[in-house]
């Protein structure tokens, strides 16, 4: 049994261009204005996600499967980087007793 | 969709949801009964005849109970961790296949909510999101010894799931689905062209380590670290009464149900049985019921003789064979299957 | 097993090595018993732990006893030593006065002396110099007496069910 | 009640939590709004249809990664607010940019997609698995080998980064 | 100054405040006192980072029930009542040891016949205290079914002793001079059944864990202690014993013809909860041994010593015979003659060396009475043993530690 | 709770156990979890009792709570000192009404033989006591004699005694706050 | 450190074979034993329903006795009340009066007499320390109650009724006492 896509029911590939562009949008913000290090892996998450969104749509869209490969290939990318981020984040604050970004300026030293 | 088939399905929905709800609560009184035996003691019986009533009791006090949430804890996770809990446990039954169709007249009844074909992994899916029930509820106590669980809980489940999906992999490798039923067709009868058909006979590494996994998954013993009594009171419901912590424990025990059935469904021919052939229509498919639930309470009872057998592992340890010795073993064992199908189709010729 | 070493033996190496100090020594059971000068004691089981051949390295138990009668020194610290490669016991008294029941502390020597310690000053008021951690162990820190010292009682005088005058004390 | 509504409905609550993941001030309760979000996300690739998408999705974030943000922010205990406040300007700032960008992406992407959609015939199928498989092991199969490579990177690097840690507290 | 420089000087301001949170956000954990592995009675403050152990804190007295004041005030006979409330697991080795410390301060002989009972009740009472201690290692380790298994062999135990005194854990075994009663034949016949049965259920517990990997990896490496600071903090007993010290009063400074008996000292290596766990194993096959050969070795004569000034007259002289029922008197009110004098008495007990430390001034009741309670001073080396290990471990050696919280708060 | 027959008291005039009273009193009867507070001697003869010989399953009562609000009923068995006392009271607060305790052995009842500065003269001093058990330590026959005549109290108890003036009452009289309503 | 008994054997053997690193063996032994407990009869009495009997010489409730002729035998001499640890023995002293004697057997008799049941740690000193063959303990158990006062057990409970009398003959200490 497969069910219609969505785009057959009327809803447009714009919809979904906006949601992600503001999902994106969200994520970007949330990069910008949190400190906690852990909360900004979390929202560069969400950026993947937003865009793993748009690739899924487009692919269903126009028919093609390419774009959902690529959302494996991001997966990928995420996990990896969430692993190496937070035992980079959890090594950092064994040393420093905090997750705050600011004070990664001291990496420098 | 028609109404007729939303209501025959809505229908499964109910006996499914029910007879989990039962088999979980008899399964507590089932393991009261059979630590019992085990230890030469008599275990409930004064709760009805054979304390039968037992779980009702059980039931009927913690429902009764006063309902208390720590001033510190987070109220609104506090009440959705046990929720998650017993959600999960419960939506994990609907894709497994219980028996053939049964028929009614023209009906034709599937003994099965929802044939995905993607059925495997929306029971691993659901497996993963299983823990947040456990972590939620265990951070929102706001007490040591529940995060102590909670963290154990994360970490162990995380890990086991590796090897458990590897082990899931071969199996999908030989049938080439990833929908239970087509897994349990693939394993029709009992014997057949000189080979056993069920999948345990071609893969007993893959449904040791299975085994294995679902212990973890489901904490039991000897993974039980989540919650063992003698080193963190009560793990992550230390802090539950009343009946959320009938919730988890509830949970607890639909996952043991459905763990069983899974393990049924992938390695021990899920409805098939010896001689099948020889039946057919309704009759097939009540029997495929009985041969499955037997079959899934063989496993619950095997679930509790290890755990009143053996002794649990320490944390580390835990993680040690989870990482170290069964997703290598997994791998290689996934590897050899892989060369033997590619053998089989020809491909080295 | 019998003892390697004998008590005169013992008693001799010891005077030989502090002479004034041991200011009696006895067996009373066949235990030998000696009684030395209050500041000295810890300088002397330090030497017996180090004694080539007396090894006598294991304490076995410390505590008090209170005297109320004998004025001036008042309270006993009893260490009983062992040599367990000797399989030879020695215990070892000190008496110190009610005002100042200041004793030093073997916990540098004897690690286990610690609680030992800490319990004979709990019960009897004792206090060691130099102990790491000398507070109550047993009892509340809030109680204002030393309960096993003779003047106090034992009872905990809120019984209401008992009749006194049918105990015969 | 129509698929659009449905759609529509998703995507708000997918924005709203999505908000709540940068507004909530509890670190753990960021995660779990950040689940809901994949959740949300996971519905929305089902109503596309790409039901593999979605539940490798879950399992993937939902099930694996946010478990591990959950539980590193467990095990550091940072149960406690204590973030520093980003002050007005900086939140301000942030917003003005983020506006700005959304409307440049808008405004790209809507005109790279005006062209009609040229459907194609299995387009039903092509979230399903044996779709996505075939395309994996044929067309991209270096990029798949190249991200097991990957993760086995990864995987060495936590691992050593682990370890390193051991040695200093030895 | 370079900025290099003044960044440091920075870095170090912004160390010295960051250190205040590492003290400050290193957990601590309250292991007791109702933790379920604590009886509810030790409380254990643990620094804990993670699960591991950096440090810990204790606090006992919890059930301190002043012992040593009470038995200045309680005739020599009724402390009996006292010592079974030490170590309640073995309550017949402290009243027996009791006994023997009053008999020695009296100089009084004890028949052959009644030093042989005496060694059978101790044994099966030392059995019964390493069942204990060795059951709740299961189930500490999660294994419940061998606890189940042992506890009802416990139960013969407790049958034999009630067949002795007519009690079952607080016995109150024995007199000053021997027993109140001989064994009686019901006693013998439940005692041949004990011991044909008892080694099979032992060694199915002993199947169950002592070679299972799972229970080997959980114990091997828990809690160790050398055998050099177990003799510093003055260790006595089964934990001396697993860290390599063959230190056993019964062998070194025999009581009640231990040198009789043919048995073993079982020594561990590295004195870790599993070497604790199969010393106690080890000791109750000796105690077994000890026992057959008592029973073979069992000689004839009385079960009582001839004082009539201490031990109570049979109750037929009493009603009958006018000195005996004076001596009666004079033994219930105390007013037998004491010498004075101080003494010192160790046994075996179930945890080690159980000292009494006896000083009469010939009064009714002793002027001080200490009790060495080998629990007490060898549960101050908890923190050293835990220090580094996991909360797991740290449970399964506070349990094969054996801390008896009696015997620990006096 | 004292008596059965002061139940009637507390019901107030006329109140009788309904009939869903009477089933949620039964189910609760016979899954009494137990919390063992359980500190010296008398603890052993309650390990005796969970043991296969006396088995205290039978009554649903193997699944021990060490978690406080998950225990219906407290076992304090064994001396409780001045220094517990306060620790015992908090335990019992921190458990989920409806509650009981029982109190084993001589020690915890009334202090036994240990009339010393150090215990506390019986339990009842700082928490209501439901049922007491003597012995010293008694024998499981009779541990699950006292766990008897809780379940005997548990049936003749109604759901709303719990927010009773006398039980408020009895509570205040151990300072003790009422949870939540 | 050397040996200090010559007995010494070394338990505790930390090496394992490839047999025992596997898991396997150890578990499937272990599961065996408790299999084979699966078809063994239970061990539990019953206890409600089935009483155990205990030894004869179990230290149960006291009972005062009365002799053949049904007259107490108690004097109130007071030595089982000194001779309790716990404490628990109260009575008070009465002359016998003129027509009495049925009632009681010596001059001086208990007018009251208590044992705090709840104190009581039944050691069997009190039995002991009976001159008179009055006081005994049984094999019966003190029922337990709601209330601590209920425990404080009189005479009206603790003298054994004339018509039931409670058997103490396999009592090892019991004497037997020639008549006066």
């Amino acid at each position: 049994m497969v069910l219609a896509t969505i785009f057959q029911s009327g809803v447009s590939i714009e919809f979904y261009i906006v949601l992600s562009t503001i999902l994106f949008v969200i994520g970007m913000i949330g990069v910008m204005i949190r400190r906690n290090a852990i909360i900004l892996l979390m929202c560069i998450e969400l950026m993947l996600n937003a865009v793993n969104l748009l690739m899924v749509a487009f692919s269903t869209y126009f028919g093609q499967a390419d774009g959902q490969i690529f959302v494996f290939f991001i997966m990928v990318v995420a996990a990896a980087e969430a692993t190496v981020g937070l035992s980079i984040l959890v090594m950092a604050y064994r040393n420093l007793r905090t997750t705050d970004v600011s004070i990664f300026n001291k990496l420098k030293g | 969709m028609e109404t007729s088939e939303l209501i025959e399905k809505f229908i499964v929905i109910v006996i499914l949801f029910t007879v989990s709800l039962g088999v979980a609560a008899y399964a507590t009184y089932f393991e009261r009964k059979v630590a019992a035996w085990f230890q030469d003691r008599i275990g409930p019986d004064r709760a009805g005849p054979f304390g039968i009533l037992q779980p009702l009791a059980d039931g009927g006090k913690l429902f009764f109970k006063e309902d208390f949430i720590p001033e510190k804890a987070e109220k609104w996770l506090f009440i959705l961790g046990p929720g998650i809990a017993m959600f999960v446990a419960l939506m994990t039954g609907c894709v497994i296949p219980w028996s053939t169709a049964l028929e009614f007249g023209e009906n034709i009844v599937e003994m099965q909510v929802a044939d995905v074909n993607i059925g495997i992994l929306f029971i691993m899916g659901f497996l993963s999101i299983g823990v947040y029930g456990i972590m939620i509820g265990g951070w929102a106590s706001n007490n040591k010894f529940a995060l102590f669980g909670a963290i154990r809980a994360s970490s162990q489940m995380i890990s086991y799931e590796l090897a458990m999906g590897i082990c899931v992999i071969t199996i999908v490798m030989m049938t080439g689905s990833l929908s239970l039923k087509d897994i349990v067709v693939h394993q029709h009868g009992f014997w057949a062209d000189g080979y056993f058909t069920w999948n345990v006979f071609k893969q007993p590494l893959a449904f040791l380590i299975f085994f294995i996994c679902a212990l973890a998954e489901t904490n039991r013993a000897p993974f039980d670290l989540p919650e063992c009594e003698s080193e963190l009171i009560g793990g992550y419901h230390t802090e539950y009464g009343s009946m959320k912590m009938g919730f988890y424990l509830f949970a607890e025990y639909t996952s043991l149900f459905i763990s069983s059935a899974v393990i049924a469904v992938l390695f021990f021919g899920g409805f098939n049985f010896p001689g099948m052939d020889n039946f057919e229509g309704n009759t097939l498919a009540l029997l495929g019921i009985a041969a499955m639930f037997a079959k899934t309470f063989v496993f619950i009872f095997l679930f509790m003789w290890i755990r009143w057998t053996i002794p649990r592992f320490r944390f580390d340890q835990l993680m040690h064979l989870g990482w170290k010795k069964l997703i290598p073993i997994s791998l290689i064992n996934m590897l050899v299957t892989g060369l033997v199908i590619a053998y089989c189709e020809g491909w080295f010729n | 097993m019998a003892s390697k070493l004998t008590n005169e033996a013992v008693i001799e190496r010891i005077k030989s090595q502090f002479g004034s100090d041991i200011l009696s020594a006895e067996t009373p059971y066949d235990f030998l018993t000696i009684e030395v000068q209050a500041n000295k004691q810890h300088e002397i089981i330090e030497w017996l732990k180090k004694d080539e051949i007396l090894k006598i390295s294991f304490l076995t138990n410390l505590g008090g006893v209170h005297y109320p009668e004998q004025v001036g020194r008042e309270f006993a610290v009893v260490y009983h030593l062992q040599s367990m490669t000797n399989n030879f016991r020695l215990r070892l008294k000190i008496y110190v006065s009610k005002e100042n029941p200041e004793v030093d502390t073997i916990v540098d020597l004897h690690t286990g002396a610690n609680w030992m310690e800490r319990e004979t000053f709990d019960f009897f008021g004792i206090t060691f110099k130099g102990h790491p951690n000398l507070v109550r162990i047993l009892n509340e820190d809030s109680m204002d007496y030393f309960p096993m010292r003779k003047e106090y009682h034992l009872e905990d005088g809120t019984r209401e069910d008992k009749d006194d005058r049918f105990f015969g004390r | 009640m129509n698929l659009e509504t449905i759609a529509i409905i998703l995507g708000g609550l997918t924005i709203g939590s999505a908000l709540m993941v940068i507004i909530s001030k509890h670190p753990v309760r960021s995660v779990l709004y950040l689940v809901l979000t994949f959740f949300m996300i996971s519905a929305n690739y089902i109503l596309m249809n790409a039901q593999f998408i979605a539940i490798v999705n879950i399992i993937v974030y939902a099930g694996a990664i946010m478990v591990l943000f959950l539980f590193v922010l467990m095990l550091l205990n940072l149960s406690r607010e204590n973030e520093p406040k980003s002050s007005i300007m900086v939140k301000l700032s942030a917003v003005i940019a983020g506006g700005t960008l959304f409307t440049v992406f808008i405004a790209a992407l809507k005109d790279g997609v005006a062209v009609a959609a040229t459907t194609a015939t299995d387009a039903d199928s092509i979230g399903l698995v044996e779709n996505l498989g075939h395309l994996l092991f044929t067309k991209y199969v270096l990029p798949f080998e190249v991200s097991s490579v990957l993760f086995i990177a990864a995987m060495v690097g936590a691992v050593l980064l682990a370890k390193r840690e051991k040695q200093i507290i030895e | 100054m370079s900025t290099w420089e003044e960044e440091k000087i920075h870095d170090d301001a912004t160390y010295e405040s960051s250190l205040d949170t590492i003290d400050g956000s290193i957990a601590t954990l309250n292991l007791g006192p109702t933790h379920p592995a604590t009886h509810g009675i030790f409380q254990n403050v643990l620094k804990v980072d993670g699960e591991k152990i950096l440090g810990s804190e204790q606090t006992i007295g919890y059930i301190h029930r002043a012992f040593e004041k009470l038995a200045e005030r309680r005739p020599y006979n009724q402390i009996t009542t006292i010592t079974d409330r030490l170590n309640y697991c073995s309550s017949p080795i402290n009243n027996i040891g009791w006994h023997m410390t009053v008999e020695k301060l009296i100089g009084a002989e004890i028949p052959k016949r009644a030093q042989y009972m005496r060694v059978i009740i101790m044994e099966l009472a030392r059995i019964s205290d390493h069942l204990v201690c060795n059951a709740v290692i299961g189930v500490d380790t999660g294994a419940l079914t061998g606890f189940t298994y042992l506890f009802q062999q416990r139960e013969k135990i407790y049958d034999l002793f009630e067949e002795v005194c007519g009690a079952r854990l607080t016995t109150n075994m024995g007199r000053i001079g021997g027993f109140e009663r001989d064994f009686s034949p019901a006693f013998n016949e439940k005692l041949e059944a004990f011991l044909r049965d008892f080694p099979k259920v032992f060694n199915e517990f002993d199947t169950l864990l002592s070679r299972n990997r799972i229970f080997m990896d959980r114990t091997r490496g828990a809690g160790p202690i050398s055998a050099e600071r177990a003799l510093e903090y003055s260790f006595t007993g089964p934990n001396l014993r697993a860290a390599g010290v063959d230190y056993d009063v019964r062998v070194m400074e025999p009581y009640c013809s231990y040198e009789d008996f043919d048995f073993v000292v079982p020594v561990g290596t590295t004195g870790d909860t599993y070497d604790r766990f199969q010393v106690r194993q080890e000791e109750i096959r000796q105690s077994i041994r000890i026992i057959e050969q008592a029973l073979a070795k069992m000689p004839e004569g009385s079960y009582k010593a001839d004082l009539p000034e201490f031990y109570l007259p049979p109750k037929e002289e009493v009603y009958n015979n006018m000195e005996a029922l004076i001596y009666h008197f004079k033994i219930v009110m105390g007013e037998t003659p004491i010498p004075a004098g101080e003494v010192y008495h160790c046994v075996e007990g179930g945890n080690g060396e159980l000292g009494f430390y006896l000083i009469s001034d010939g009064g009714r009741t002793p002027y001080r009475l200490q009790f060495r309670r080998p629990c007490f001073i060898y549960y101050q080396a908890y923190p050293e043993m835990i220090t580094g290990s996991s909360i797991s471990d740290a449970v399964l050696t506070l349990s094969s530690m054996n801390v008896i919280a009696g015997e620990l708060d006096a | 709770m004292g008596k059965i027959e002061d139940l009637e008291v507390f019901n107030g005039e006329g109140y009788q156990l309904s009939r869903l009273d009477k089933v949620i009193a039964a189910a609760r009867a016979n899954s009494v979890w137990p919390l063992p507070f359980a500190t010296s001697c008398c603890g052993i003869e309650y390990m005796g009792s969970m043991g296969s010989n006396y088995d205290v399953a039978r009554f649903g009562m193997e699944r021990m709570s060490f978690s406080p609000r998950q225990a219906d009923l407290l076992i304090v068995a064994g001396t409780i000192s001045k220094k517990l006392a306060p620790i015992l009271k908090q335990v019992y607060e921190q458990m989920s009404e409806p509650k009981w305790v029982l109190s084993v052995g001589a020690c915890a009842s009334s202090g036994g033989i240990f009339d010393t500065y150090s215990v506390l003269q019986g339990i009842d001093r700082v928490i209501p006591v439901d049922v007491y058990v003597p012995g010293c330590p008694p024998r499981p026959e009779q541990i699950i004699d006292g766990i008897m005549k809780i379940h005997e109290l548990v049936k003749h108890e109604g759901m709303r005694n719990r927010y009773s003036d006398e039980y408020k009452a009895k509570l205040d009289k151990y300072n003790i706050e009422v949870n939540g309503k | 450190m050397q040996s200090l008994t010559d007995r010494k054997k070394v338990v505790g053997n930390k090496e394992m074979t490839f047999k025992e690193k596997l898991y396997l063996p150890a578990i499937f032994k272990g599961m065996g034993i408790t299999f084979s407990h699966l078809f063994r009869k239970h061990n539990t009495l019953r206890y409600p329903e089935v009483k155990r009997e205990f030894a004869p010489v179990y230290r149960g409730q006291h009972v005062l006795k009365r002799d053949e002729q049904g007259r107490e035998n108690c004097t109130a001499c007071g030595l089982c009340a000194v001779a309790c640890p716990a404490e628990a023995i109260t009575m008070v002293a009465g002359e016998r009066q003129k027509g009495e004697e049925g009632l009681y057997r010596e001059e001086k008799y208990a007018e009251m007499y208590e044992i705090n049941m709840l104190r009581c740690i039944f050691c069997g000193l009190c039995e002991e320390a009976c001159p008179k063959e009055a006081i005994f303990l049984t094999d019966r158990l003190v029922p337990s109650t709601f209330e601590r006062d209920e425990f404080i057990y009189g005479k009206e409970l603790l003298v054994e009724d004339v018509n039931l009398r409670i058997d103490i003959t396999k009592r090892q200490l019991t004497g037997k006492r020639t008549e006066k």
